[in-house]
């Protein structure tokens, strides 16, 4: 019925998230990026994308149909604005 | 069939017309309640981010206090269980459901030693007075100081913006750490129809529900990791 | 465009409390057009129900048209009520920020929100005079208001003035207004805040200019003394009257007339003679000792007045024979 | 299937008898009855907190309530109406009931979830309800941080309670779009789907997706409360306006929760009673859509005062306004349908030109709200409880009762009293604008709301409302009483679709509905309401 995910594959995204996580302490704990909130940003990029490789390959939705994926976005859609006119109000205040 | 005596599912359930039909439906609805979970979490993370912007130098005094090392260990803990558990998917659609058990076994083990880690975790946080609440906050200044990276954030620095820190922390990893009890609670009642043999390469939902419960679970400690230990 | 907002104010004034500031009108102009246009827009289509409803009735019609839509009858109710909604969006904005505008000349005023009264600061030449109540301001002159609260959040609201406001502890809010007419307004509060939300009531005592100035250097040069025995003597009347006389009639409390270098004897604890220490103790923890023939009734002071302000009643207690 | 043999014969009302048969029943329609008993049982109740309320209001000074007693009476007034009655009022009773027929399914998509639901709504209600008996609650339904961070013991369990409804209501929410996607019968494409589906798909979205955040927010109050962790509290570090965006983050699109099922029902009743197509069935399918999507945007409205930033203010009034648009569109969808139709006015067509009368009045009074510097006068004044009131009762409640009326016969079997049923809706009408448009008048010249002592100057519109009360709820109880009575003891019908209608539930099913809903899935070939 579904597409089913061979043992190596799920290998190979274990490897990529662990070697991510590596890179994630890395960076914040050895590499300074100066002031401002560079560390952070860096660590939110390298999260999402550690995030969507979840997603895509051990949840399979790059296996998936649209509707799926169409709920997953619309979730992380409406928290965006949660987060996005909260922030409006709170800097401009 | 020679395993007639086995519940094995073989039918779609009465107001389905097909297996297809409700296999497709099962799955839909277990990310409609993904959906939910994202922001039920996105709540908590939107607060974390509001008062990060408001306090930063607390969030770091407050973050270098934790045990990363720690963090760092659970976060691998936890991709390894995503990964068993991924796998006991890909083995229950294959069919095999003795192999599929023994990787759901494995993810559970994982889920204990997460939950061990955190415990030691939590122990000493209340150990040094970091817990908000109950009246047993009473911060180990100390503690802090000898921990933050910057002594010189110190300096404009209040006990109770710390206070808020923890709060954050103790109410994010302790609402996660529910999500796994219940995962492991789930784990169970998997491993009991797997060990029945209720599974098959025509009937797998409720894994692969679990499963898509447990990524997301993953999902949230990938964020949680870097925000409350690193940053 | 004065005149057209004159005409609807005598139609739909009445529904509007009295204008008394001089932004008021800004509100009520838009209040008065949505007011026209949603009159207008639920007339006709209530007469056009009613017409259908009495025309197709099924009495009257035999068969049904079939009509499953019309583009341009769509895009008609479409558009037009993007552009009014849209415009009284934009006119409320406009209007709005022409209404925070504080000119650089007003004149401030601090107010405090706490359960259950309005607190106004006024300061002077380094001085400072509190009220409560009553909030005196000159007519014709801008006003800012900076306020906060210290408990729950409040709302400052003047509905003649057409100014609200929520106070919130831990922050500042603004509000501003020109008092246009003199005499009396209402405020209310308007954030619900517990118990006696709505007896968290005022007045706004619009004055003349000259008024104004008089009162305040009264009340601020009253409310500056610094003579210990007569702070103490206000302090005594706004806290303990209610339950002390200040001769030696009983009340709740004993009379406090003469107590000072007396012995006392208590219910709960061994006679001492009434010196600073023991009125001290009597303020901030009355429990300790409880005089003699006298319930446990006064609630401890601490937190609500200050050292300075102890020193002073003592000061005046003494002064009681 | 043995499932399928023991209800083989009869109808679902008595196809299996006892009270253990009802409280585990997994049929749809049954778990529909068991919301009809619930949900009517809380209404009477909130109601009856508003009759005494409307009492206590006779004079501007108290008559028989202390201030802590009207504030109590008034948040659980607030409380139940919201989280018990108007929320799951339309969706998880009539939308149970009908959904599944109207799309030809046999069942919703997970029949167990569906009757977990009802046990969440029950326990969280009867937690919510009990906390009367330690000592209730008095922050208004809002629970505004800090108040209710340090107000009455009995904030932790109301909160709890809603927390728990907020489930029941996730868990409709997630049935109802699973069931919309996947179980539609053979030919029911979405573009097939009758109106009401398609509003309760829209409302769905709103309930899977905003209801968490009400969830968290809530759990961080509690921990407020129980730990004193002062994320709210401004003597701890926090912000007490981020609660505010937290709550109406959820309960703005919660509002449209209970307008739009409504308006699903009134698009049903106005075809069927014109017995004309639906003018622009695609406009009203999509604006359902629209609003939902909309509701997202505008909820710093109820926050126009309340120190937010001037810039999200001027953002969320724009935004605001355009929640309008679809909504026009769909008044005027309607009252176009009536145009050359053939027009009853029965029962539930007369709930639902009540509809559209009041909520029309709800709406353009929103627009009043919605502009910016105007709300600065109005907020938090009579004006808002008549504008919400308008729109909760005028529009949802009525579209409701309209619903009730007409999918009655469908659900017992039996015919009403058409005369008491016309009765009593001419009785809400007109006691409704008796009760609330007094209050639209002392709402703008300045009655604060909440206000359980008042300035004297307001007494005769105080008195003009309370009178009309008791003209509503006569109104209400006749509705309920018809209802009830002739669920047994009303004329059996002869002919399952006394209405001419035109959905699957009315034309393929038995005068009362078995237990599966169909013998055979029906297979759909065209559009509803063709009345050609
Ligand atoms: C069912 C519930 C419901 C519905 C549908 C609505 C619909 C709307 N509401 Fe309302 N509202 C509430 C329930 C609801 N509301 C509640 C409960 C509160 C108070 C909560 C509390 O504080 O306790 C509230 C409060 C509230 C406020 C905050 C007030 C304050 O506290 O200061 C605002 C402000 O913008 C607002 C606006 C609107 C608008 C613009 C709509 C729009 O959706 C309306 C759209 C409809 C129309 C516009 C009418 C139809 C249009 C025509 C017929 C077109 C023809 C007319 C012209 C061309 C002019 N509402
Ligand atoms: C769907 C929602 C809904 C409904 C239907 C109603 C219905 C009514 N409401 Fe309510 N109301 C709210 C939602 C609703 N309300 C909300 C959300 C608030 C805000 C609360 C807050 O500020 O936090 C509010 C606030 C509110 C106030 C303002 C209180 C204040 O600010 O101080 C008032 C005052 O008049 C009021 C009146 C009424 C009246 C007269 C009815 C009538 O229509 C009721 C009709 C009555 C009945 C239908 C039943 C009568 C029953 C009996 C008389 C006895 C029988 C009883 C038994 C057998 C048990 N309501
Ligand atoms: C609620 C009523 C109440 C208020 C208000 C109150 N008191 Fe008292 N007070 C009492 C009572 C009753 C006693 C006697 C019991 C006791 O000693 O605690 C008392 C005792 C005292 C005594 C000891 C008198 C003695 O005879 O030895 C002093 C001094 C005193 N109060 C001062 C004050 C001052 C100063 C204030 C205002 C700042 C104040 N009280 C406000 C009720 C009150
Ligand atoms: Cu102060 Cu309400
Ligand atoms: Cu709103």
């Amino acid at each position: 019925m579904a597409h089913i995910v061979p043992l190596n594959v799920n290998i190979k995204t274990l490897t990529t998230l662990v070697v991510l996580t590596i890179t994630t302490v890395v960076t914040a704990k050895y590499v300074d990026l100066g002031h401002g909130h560079y560390n952070l940003l860096l660590a939110m990029f390298i999260a999402s994308i550690k995030a969507t490789i979840v997603l895509g390959w051990f949840m399979h939705l790059k296996y998936d149909g649209m509707m799926n994926r169409a709920i997953a976005l619309c979730g992380l859609a409406f928290l965006a604005l949660l987060f996005g006119f909260s922030y409006i109000d709170l800097f401009y205040r | 069939m020679s395993t007639a005596k086995i519940d094995r599912r073989v039918e779609h359930s009465h107001h389905f017309s097909s297996m297809q039909q409700e296999y497709e439906a099962g799955k839909q609805g277990v990310w409609i309640f993904m959906a939910t979970e994202i922001m039920m979490f996105g709540g908590l993370f939107v607060g974390y981010f509001i008062y990060r912007f408001a306090y930063p130098e607390m969030y770091i005094a407050g973050g270098d206090s934790l045990n990363w090392v720690q963090g760092a260990a659970n976060t691998l803990v936890l991709l390894v269980s995503s990964f068993t558990m991924a796998q006991a998917v890909t083995e229950t659609m294959k069919g095999d459901n003795k192999k599929a058990l023994k990787y759901v076994i494995v993810t559970t083990a994982c889920a204990f030693i997460f939950l061990i880690v955190k415990y030691f975790e939590y122990s000493a946080k209340v150990h040094h007075g970091l817990f908000p609440g109950f009246d047993m906050w009473n911060p180990d200044m100390e503690y802090i100081k000898s921990h933050i990276r910057d002594t010189s954030l110190l300096a404009n620095f209040s006990a109770e913006n710390l206070r808020l820190f923890f709060v954050l922390y103790f109410a994010m990893t302790g609402l996660h750490g529910i999500h796994i009890l219940i995962g492991i609670g789930l784990m169970f009642w998997i491993m009991k129809r797997l060990k029945n043999n209720e599974f098959s390469s025509k009937y797998y939902t409720a894994v692969e529900g679990v499963g898509l419960y447990w990524h997301i679970v993953d999902i949230i400690w990938i964020f949680l990791f870097p925000l409350m230990y690193l940053i | 465009m004065r005149f057209i907002g004159d005409i609807l104010q005598t139609i739909f004034g009445f529904s509007l409390p009295e204008q008394a500031s001089e932004k008021a009108y800004l509100v009520d102009d838009l209040y008065n057009f949505v007011l026209l246009l949603s009159i207008v827009g639920f007339i006709g289509l209530m007469a056009a129900m009613t017409f259908f409803i009495i025309k197709y009735h099924r009495s009257q019609n035999e068969k049904a048209a079939y009509i499953p839509h019309n583009a341009l009858a769509e895009t008609i109710w479409t558009v037009i009520p993007t552009i009014i909604f849209v415009g009284i969006a934009i006119w409320g904005l406009f209007a709005y920020f022409k209404m925070e505008h504080v000119p650089s000349n007003a004149y401030k005023i601090n107010v405090t929100g706490k359960q259950w009264l309005w607190e106004f600061t006024y300061k002077k030449d380094g001085l400072e005079l509190n009220t409560t109540d009553i909030m005196y301001v000159p007519v014709n002159t801008p006003i800012v208001l900076d306020m906060t609260a210290t408990d729950v959040i409040h709302s400052f609201y003047v509905p003649s003035f057409r100014i609200k406001k929520d106070t919130v502890p831990g922050m500042r809010t603004r509000v501003n207004f020109t008092a246009t007419k003199k005499g009396d307004y209402r405020i209310f509060c308007t954030e619900f805040c517990g118990t006696s939300h709505s007896r968290m009531r005022g007045t706004v005592r619009v004055v003349s200019k000259a008024r104004f100035e008089k009162w305040l250097n009264r009340e601020i040069a009253e409310a500056n003394v610094s003579d210990p025995v007569e702070l103490g003597s206000r302090l005594f009347a706004r806290n303990c009257m209610t339950c002390h006389n200040v001769d030696t009639t009983t009340k709740i409390g004993p009379g406090l007339a003469g107590v000072f270098g007396k012995n006392r004897s208590f219910s709960n604890a061994a006679d001492v003679v009434a010196n600073e220490e023991y009125i001290r103790e009597s303020i901030l923890a009355p429990p300790a000792k409880i005089v003699k023939g006298f319930p446990n009734k006064m609630n401890s002071f601490a937190g609500l007045l200050s050292e300075k302000d102890i020193d002073h009643l003592i000061e005046y207690i003494k002064t009681l024979k | 299937m043995s499932a399928t043999d023991a209800h083989s014969h009869g109808n679902y009302i008595n196809c299996e008898k006892g009270l253990w048969s009802w409280l585990t029943t997994i049929d749809h329609k049954r778990i529909a009855l068991m919301y009809f008993i619930s949900i009517m049982a809380f209404f009477l109740v909130g109601g009856l907190f508003a009759i005494l309320l409307r009492l206590e209001l006779l004079s501007p000074e108290p008559i028989f309530m202390t201030g802590d007693f009207y504030n109590r009476a008034m948040t659980m007034h607030g409380s139940i109406m919201v989280f018990m009655v108007i929320v799951p009022g339309v969706p998880a009773l009539l939308g149970n009931f009908a959904l599944p027929i109207m799309l030809g399914a046999h069942d919703v998509a997970f029949p167990k979830l569906n009757l977990a639901s009802w046990y969440m709504l029950m326990l969280g209600a009867a937690i919510a309800v009990l906390s009367l008996f330690w000592g209730g609650v008095d922050t208004g339904w809002t629970f505004y941080t800090p108040y209710s961070g340090k107000s009455a013991d009995a904030v932790t369990m109301v909160v709890l309670g809603a927390f728990i409804m907020g489930f029941s209501s996730i868990m409709t929410g997630v049935n109802f779009i699973v069931t919309v996607h996947k179980l539609r019968a053979p030919g029911m494409t979405m573009m097939r789907m009758p109106l009401f589906v398609w509003s309760l798909y829209a409302t769905a979205i709103i309930q899977v997706i905003a209801t968490p955040v009400l969830g968290i927010t809530l759990l961080l109050l509690v921990f407020e409360r129980t730990f004193g962790v002062g994320i709210f509290n401004p003597a701890l570090g926090g912000d007490p306006v981020l609660f505010q965006h937290f709550f109406w983050f959820y309960s703005h699109p919660a509002v449209y929760i209970m307008i739009i099922p409504a308006m699903g029902i009134v698009s049903e009743v106005i075809a069927t009673f014109s017995q004309k197509t639906i003018f622009g069935y695609k406009a009203i399918a999509f604006s359902s859509l629209a609003i939902s999507a909309i509701s997202f945007l505008v909820w710093g409205h109820h926050m126009f005062v309340s120190g937010q930033s001037a810039l999200s203010g001027s953002i969320f009034s724009v935004l605001t306004m355009l929640v309008g648009v679809p909504t026009a569109i769909k008044l005027f969808n309607w009252v176009a349908t009536m145009y050359k139709g053939r027009v009853k006015l029965d029962t539930p067509m007369l709930f639902a030109i009540n509809f559209l009368a009041l909520f029309t009045i709800g709406g353009l009074t929103g627009l009043f709200l919605a502009a910016f510097n105007v709300d600065v006068h109005l907020h938090d004044t009579y004006f808002v409880v008549a504008h919400f009131h308008y729109t909760m009762l005028g529009g949802a409640l009525m579209g409701f009762f309209a619903g009730l009326f007409y999918w009655f016969p469908k659900m017992s079997g039996k015919m009403y009293n058409e005369v008491q049923g016309r009765i009593s809706a001419i009785m809400t009408f007109v006691g409704f604008n008796l009760t609330f448009i007094p209050q639209f008048i002392m709402g703008s010249q300045g009655m604060p709301r909440r206000y359980h002592t008042y300035d004297g100057i307001f007494t005769p519109y105080h008195v003009a409302s309370t009178i009309g009360s008791w003209i509503v709820a006569s109104g209400f109880i006749l509705a309920i009483y018809i209802l009830a009575r002739d669920f047994f003891k009303g004329e059996p019908l002869k002919d399952g679709n006394p209405w001419n209608a035109t959905t699957l539930e009315w034309t393929n099913t038995e005068i009362v509905p078995i237990h599966e809903n169909f013998t055979e899935l029906p297979t759909v070939t065209g559009r509803p309401y063709e009345y050609r």
